[in-house]
């Protein structure tokens, strides 16, 4: 019932010259390759996206925001998805499309710290080897152990940016590939903190996120200004050769209806138009 | 016309001179035994009849080897032709992984037979000529890998007869088996004399002296006599022939 | 030589010369093929190295030799990017030799159990055990590093667990088999009369094993430790789990450091393809290979020098 | 001589302390692996299509992709590495070719699996235009598999007694004839173990995969098309425990690595039967 | 009293009855030869003197063997003291893959020796009761595999002297070698007889005649006939005997 409304509206939607406006069934093959943070939400939408239109197909894959990028530039992908802007040789042929938004939080060992709230200039301090016990930032007296994500990934850049104001991080610690690890290595290592976007924080019950300056993450505090934890994730595309099948599901990422579900709620991204500037 | 005419034969194992000059005819349906201590060349110019040497790197030949009167170093015809009608038998038994029948088969096949019936008949006919028919008649698909070593030799000497060669050669057919099964295929070889042209290593002088016609004394790649059987055994020309024969050698 | 194929095939019945032919023909077509194929395997290694080495050459436009190999300051990412690789070189053939040292006493007097000692019932189970063990997914052996390994060191030694040690014993698991079942086959193959002969002079089954069989499997016992080595040099999903990934020099066992591969993997899919840093990824790769070959190499040229002339 | 004598006994000790703990250390990692996955194994599972952010996913695709794969990559590599191995035990001239094609089966057999990947990655993904693709990796995986069968080609080959070459090409056999009627069939059942081992390696491969095959699977299950992303057992295994939002992720990963394991046990097991019956027909009944 | 002493032996591979109640006295510093037919279990009885059997699975033993009187079945003494009195040459020279010095030294040092003057006397006196000494005195540190076969067969027995064994078994030593070979090792045993007991498998009745004083002639696990030799070559007691040496076996 749905599906044949929501065929029209994506048809009418393209503005594709040399294609009548005619309510056609969306045919063909999508391919999406990157950040393996979207990967999930990626993939739950290609899900719900190929129910909706039978005669398309979406493959998602991972391999990381870089890979992603330069797919689509090479026309391996049609879209690459990044949480970091792509490199400024590709800002000519490839047009950026913002989808989400995904929070961020610090994270420690839920039972050995012995805190739940950093200032940012403490955090910035641990991140860079400064302080290296929990007690001097009002915790037990435990030694930190801080859990990095690799450096060129898009969470580091961000921690880095936001919190550390481009300071380098120490290089002592443990460094885990994805948010995932991240969030189990600080779940089972004491004393540990790391940082990880939020989706990867529920259903782990060995960490903690801490506020930031006492103000904990939600939707309403990363939109007011006040959490600036978040990072902005881009699903880009070939400038000017998009199908329409790629058009279209792009803008079912964005639409309320697949945002609006309620496993994808839950998850903690937000709609890219929370803080339009 | 000799059946086998070599001519100033030299061959060389990259540096080492191993065959000097070697001139030597051969008679149909003949049997001419090779003796001489051991690295003297035996194998090495038995293996020049059926370019067996070929296989070996850094071998080196000059002068020829006619069969029927065709060099056959030069002929077109193909090595695989002429060691089709140049048969082999080994030292040590070398059956095929396989059955008895598959064994004796497989000269045919590679050669074009296919037909069941044809090969059937053989089969039959080249074990029943290695006097080895009766006793394995009836376990014809039975590994070969079951039958003692006279057994097995005698099967090697089928499987060359399947093809119908013309020449066979034997290099040492019986040095790894006992007596008995000596016996059996020294009886063997003077039956198939009357069919086919034999020419066999032996370090066994007595061997030689029972069945052999002709018999070519070796002595550091060169031949150093060749003649009549009895002749070379009763009345050697040379001096070193008879060193070697009356176990005087050295 | 027109004249004698012409009297062949007089001689020969027709079909029979022509299947002669084709059996020829074949021939000459299969010998191509081989050699084909060896050509294929020698330009495929070529061009791996061609294609590594020309990306990875790339990064001196922007790094100088002397730091990428004599640095040990990792931050690709700081204001001031610094591509210093050699603490990743120093944990990687600090790593492999561990591994090695772990694995090969162990594998070598299993495969001796196997091969002389055992008896045939667990022979039969043993060995179809070992191999099952080389397809077992590196990403499992990690996750049991992860979860146990690591943990455990943690609460014996103290600190977190993470390090050269951990990894080192899982790569130790994961070679062992490698190294055991080739060791037993060149055992096995050795022929029975070394055996006999040492016995017939007294010797007992230690003395022979140790002085007449191992030595004489010594080449085949060469090649099952360099193919274990070689396993351990590139192996990356299990490492990256349980080693830490610090860019550092580490300071012991158990702390925190990166090795050649889990350098690569760690960046090579989120830098942009063409950036000093992406090449510098590439560079490591090449560096990984040169190691691993010339390891090779040398144990090889070690071990036909150290035969008996 | 007592000390000899003791020194036997202490050693026989230590042999058999060795050979236990080796079954024991293989023993515990086989009860790490299964002992929390075997419970979630279920028909279900096993066929079952992957879910993205709710619980209940299957690895129906993931395995069949495994041996897809597998099959394709061996269809690539089984030639090439077989006609190289007999090339370099049978053709093989002392020159300098023969030395150079030495060192690249030398050499390809010590490259890191990493670095297969991002060459399959740039190579077949982006230059053949394959992009992910089941065929794209199965070419990678092959590369892989080259060197060691070019090994154990020749060395399966070298255990044929010479006798049986000789034998053939004494009978006037081409080399060819010989080969195929003689030699390979002789050393089949060596042939066959090496084959397995490879065949267990490429099932547990990932590193190579996730470059060249991609991290999802098609949304047809069995889809055969080889040009459809193929994301193997392996590979799910470690995107499950590195990425995964589901929430049954762990338990998804735990049942996948016993899979796993029991898949490779069961082909170990259907190709050592065949080859153990064929080597006792080939050797003779004795 | 004779050296060894064998009584009511039998021998079972498994099912199979090997060797059948065999009673033989072998005296001291005396040359026995075993010979007959192939599988008759000439090579199973020699290997029950040094227990080289027991090594084979399934080997079960009835009887006994007495050595100076003790029956090295029960004797507490341990095997490996047994082998090293009763040393054994085998039909294929085998050398270990060590040089020549480390090939002779390999019995004293396993046995405890370790001085390098006490080991350099024992390998030059060993080689030199094999005959070997003057063709390899320079080049004792080379591989053992360089030398021919001949050589690497008195190798193995100089390696079997170095021990100072009483007793020396050969099965079969010269059947891999040619005759000059054999004839150098037919001498050697010739003197070795001075100082050791020697008991020799052959397949070649001429060697036995050649060689032993003593010959035990074998059938299907039995000794049909043992005598002194020159005995039964020219006067065999048993009909047996006689159709087996005169060739018309069977
Ligand atoms: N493949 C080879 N490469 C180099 N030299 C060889 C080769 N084969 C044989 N020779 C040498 O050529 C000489 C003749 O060898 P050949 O095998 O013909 O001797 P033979 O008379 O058959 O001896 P035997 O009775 O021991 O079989 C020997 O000195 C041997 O060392
Ligand atoms: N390990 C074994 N297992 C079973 N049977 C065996 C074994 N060794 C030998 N036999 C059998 O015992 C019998 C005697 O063998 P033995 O080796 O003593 O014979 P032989 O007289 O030395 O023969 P040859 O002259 O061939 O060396 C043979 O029938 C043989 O098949
Ligand atoms: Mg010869
Ligand atoms: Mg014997
Ligand atoms: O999403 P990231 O893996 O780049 O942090």
């Amino acid at each position: 019932g749905c599906g044949a409304k929501d065929n029209k509206t994506n048809a009418s939607g393209g503005s594709e010259p040399n294609k009548p406006a005619a309510a056609a069934e969306l045919t063909g093959t999508v391919s999406a390759s990157g950040s393996t943070a979207l990967q999930p939400l990626v993939s739950k939408a290609a899900q719900d996206f190929m129910a909706k239109n039978p005669k398309v197909t979406v493959n998602v894959t991972g391999g990381g925001s870089g890979t992603g990028v330069k797919n689509v530039a090479d026309g391996v992908s049609d879209i690459g998805n990044s949480d970091v802007e792509a490199d400024a040789q590709y800002k000519d042929s490839l047009k950026d499309n913002i989808v989400v938004i995904a929070p961020f939080a610090l994270i420690v060992n839920k039972a050995s710290v012995g805190i739940d709230n950093l200032t940012k200039a403490q955090a910035a301090d641990i991140f860079m080897g400064k302080i290296t016990n929990w007690k001097d930032v009002g915790g037990k007296d435990l030694k930190i152990t801080v859990v990095h994500r690799p450096d060129s990934s898009g969470s580091r850049k961000l921690v880095k940016q936001i919190v550390l104001d481009n300071k380098d991080f120490t290089k002592d610690g443990v460094t885990q590939d994805t948010s995932k690890t991240v969030a189990e290595a600080v779940g089972s290592t004491e004393g540990s903190v790391g940082y990880v976007d939020v989706p990867y924080i529920k259903g782990n019950d060995k960490i903690k996120a801490l506020k930031m300056d006492g103000v904990e993450y939600s939707a309403d505090n990363i939109k007011s200004g006040k959490y600036p934890l978040y990072g902005i994730e881009h699903m880009y595309t070939k400038k000017d050769k998009e199908s329409p099948a790629v058009k279209a599901f792009i803008e079912f990422i964005m639409s309320k209806e697949f945002l609006g579900k309620p496993e994808v709620t839950d998850l903690g991204f937000l709609p890219a138009d929370l803080i339009k500037k | 016309m000799a059946l086998i005419q070599i001519e100033k034969l030299n061959l060389y194992y990259s540096e080492f001179h191993a065959l000097k000059n070697i001139r030597m005819d051969i008679q149909e349906k003949s049997i001419t035994a090779f003796i001489g201590p051991s690295g003297c060349g035996k194998s090495t110019l038995l293996r020049t009849l059926n370019r067996m040497n070929d296989t070996i790197k850094g071998v080196r030949i000059e002068g020829s080897v006619a069969i029927s009167g065709k060099n056959i170093y030069e002929s077109g015809a193909g090595v695989e032709t002429l060691r089709k009608n140049v048969g082999m038998v080994f030292q040590q038994p070398n059956p095929f992984p396989k059955s008895i029948y598959d064994n004796v088969a497989y000269g045919p096949r590679i050669h074009g037979t296919t037909r069941k019936a044809e090969l059937d008949e053989i089969v039959e006919k080249s074990l029943r000529s290695a006097a080895l028919w009766d006793e394995v008649k009836d376990y014809l698909k039975k590994s070969a890998y079951g039958l003692s070593g006279g057994q097995q030799q005698r099967l090697c000497i089928a499987r060359a007869l399947a093809v119908s060669p013309q020449i066979l050669l034997m290099d040492e057919p019986t040095s790894a088996l006992d007596p008995i099964s000596t016996l059996k295929i020294e009886e063997l070889i003077q039956e198939l004399k009357d069919n086919y042209t034999i020419v066999i290593v032996t370090h066994n002088m007595q061997q030689a002296a029972r069945v052999s016609s002709q018999t070519a004394f070796f002595l550091n790649g060169e031949v150093v006599e060749f003649a009549d059987t009895v002749k070379l055994f009763s009345n050697p020309e040379d001096q070193r022939t008879e060193d070697y024969i009356t176990g005087r050698f050295g | 030589m027109q004249k004698s194929m012409q009297m062949d095939a007089a001689v020969q019945p027709d079909a029979l010369d022509r299947w002669t032919r084709r059996q020829k023909w074949k021939d000459d077509a299969m010998r191509w093929v081989f050699v084909g194929s060896s050509v294929l395997v020698t330009l495929i290694i070529f061009s791996i190295i061609g294609f590594v080495g020309y990306q990875g050459s790339l990064t001196f436009r922007d790094v100088s030799p002397a730091e990428f190999f004599f640095s040990t300051d990792w931050s690709p990412s700081s204001e001031q990017p610094r591509y210093g690789a050699l603490a990743f070189l120093y944990s990687t053939l600090l790593l492999t030799l561990l591994s090695v040292v772990l694995a090969v006493p162990l594998a070598l007097s299993g495969a001796v159990f196997m091969a002389k000692i055992a008896p045939k019932w667990m022979r039969e189970i043993l060995r179809p055990a070992a191999d099952l063990f080389v397809g077992i997914p590196s990403v499992v052996y990690g996750l049991i590093g992860l979860t146990i390994i690591v943990p455990a060191l943690g609460r014996w030694f103290g600190g977190i667990g993470y390090g050269i040690l951990p990894a080192a014993i899982i790569l130790a698991v994961m070679i062992l088999p490698t190294i055991m079942s080739i060791s037993e086959d060149t055992l096995r193959a050795l022929p029975k009369r070394l055996e006999e002969a040492s016995m017939a002079l007294g010797a007992t089954r230690w003395q022979t094993i140790w002085r007449v069989l191992l030595p004489a499997a010594r080449s085949g016992i060469m090649t099952a430790i360099i193919l274990g080595m070689g396993r351990a040099i590139g192996e990356t999903m299990a490492v990256f789990m349980v080693i830490g990934n610090s860019p550092k020099i580490p300071s012991s066992l158990l702390d925190s450091t990166t090795v050649l591969t889990t350098a690569i993997v760690k960046d090579m899919a989120n830098t942009f393809y063409g950036t000093a840093w992406n090449n510098a990824l590439y560079l490591m790769a090449l560096l990984l290979l040169v190691i691993s070959l010339s390891l090779i190499l040398g144990i090889r040229m070690f071990a036909k020098r150290s035969e008996l002339k | 001589m007592k000390w000899n004598n003791l020194t036997n006994r202490l050693a026989t000790v230590y042999f058999w302390a060795i050979g236990i703990s080796i079954i024991a250390i293989l023993a515990w990692f086989l009860y790490q692996i299964l002992e929390p996955g075997l419970p979630h194994l279920s028909w279900k599972f096993i066929t079952g299509m992957p879910q993205e952010l709710t619980a209940g996913g299957g690895v129906g695709p993931h395995l069949f992709n495994s041996f897809y794969i597998l099959l394709l990559s061996m269809l690539f590599s089984l030639p090439i590495g077989i006609g190289a191995g007999i090339y370099l035990t049978i053709y093989a001239k002392k020159n300098k070719f023969t030395d150079l094609v030495r060192i690249s089966v030398e050499a390809l057999s010590s490259v890191p699996s990493i670095v297969f990947g991002l060459f399959g990655a740039l190579i077949f993904v982006n230059w053949m235009g394959w992009k992910f693709s089941i065929l794209g990796g199965a070419a990678t995986l092959a590369l892989l598999n080259l060197p060691i069968l070019v090994r154990v080609t020749e060395e399966s080959l070298s255990t044929v007694p010479s006798s049986y070459w000789s034998a053939s090409l004494a009978l006037g056999s081409t080399r060819w004839q010989g080969i195929r009627r003689v030699l390979l069939p002789a050393a089949m059942p060596g042939l066959i173990t090496g084959i397995t081992l490879v065949a267990g390696r490429a099932l547990g491969e990932t590193a190579i995969l996730i470059y060249t095959a991609g991290t999802s699977v098609s949304r047809f299950f069995p889809d055969f098309d080889p040009m459809a992303m193929g994301e193997t057992l392996a590979v799910h295994l470690w995107y499950v425990g590195g990425s995964s939002l589901a929430p049954d992720a762990k338990q998804i990963a735990q049942g996948s690595a016993a899979l796993l394991v029991i898949v490779v046990l069961v082909f170990n097991l259907l190709i050592a039967i065949p080859s153990r019956i064929l080597q006792k027909k080939l050797s003779g009944n004795k």
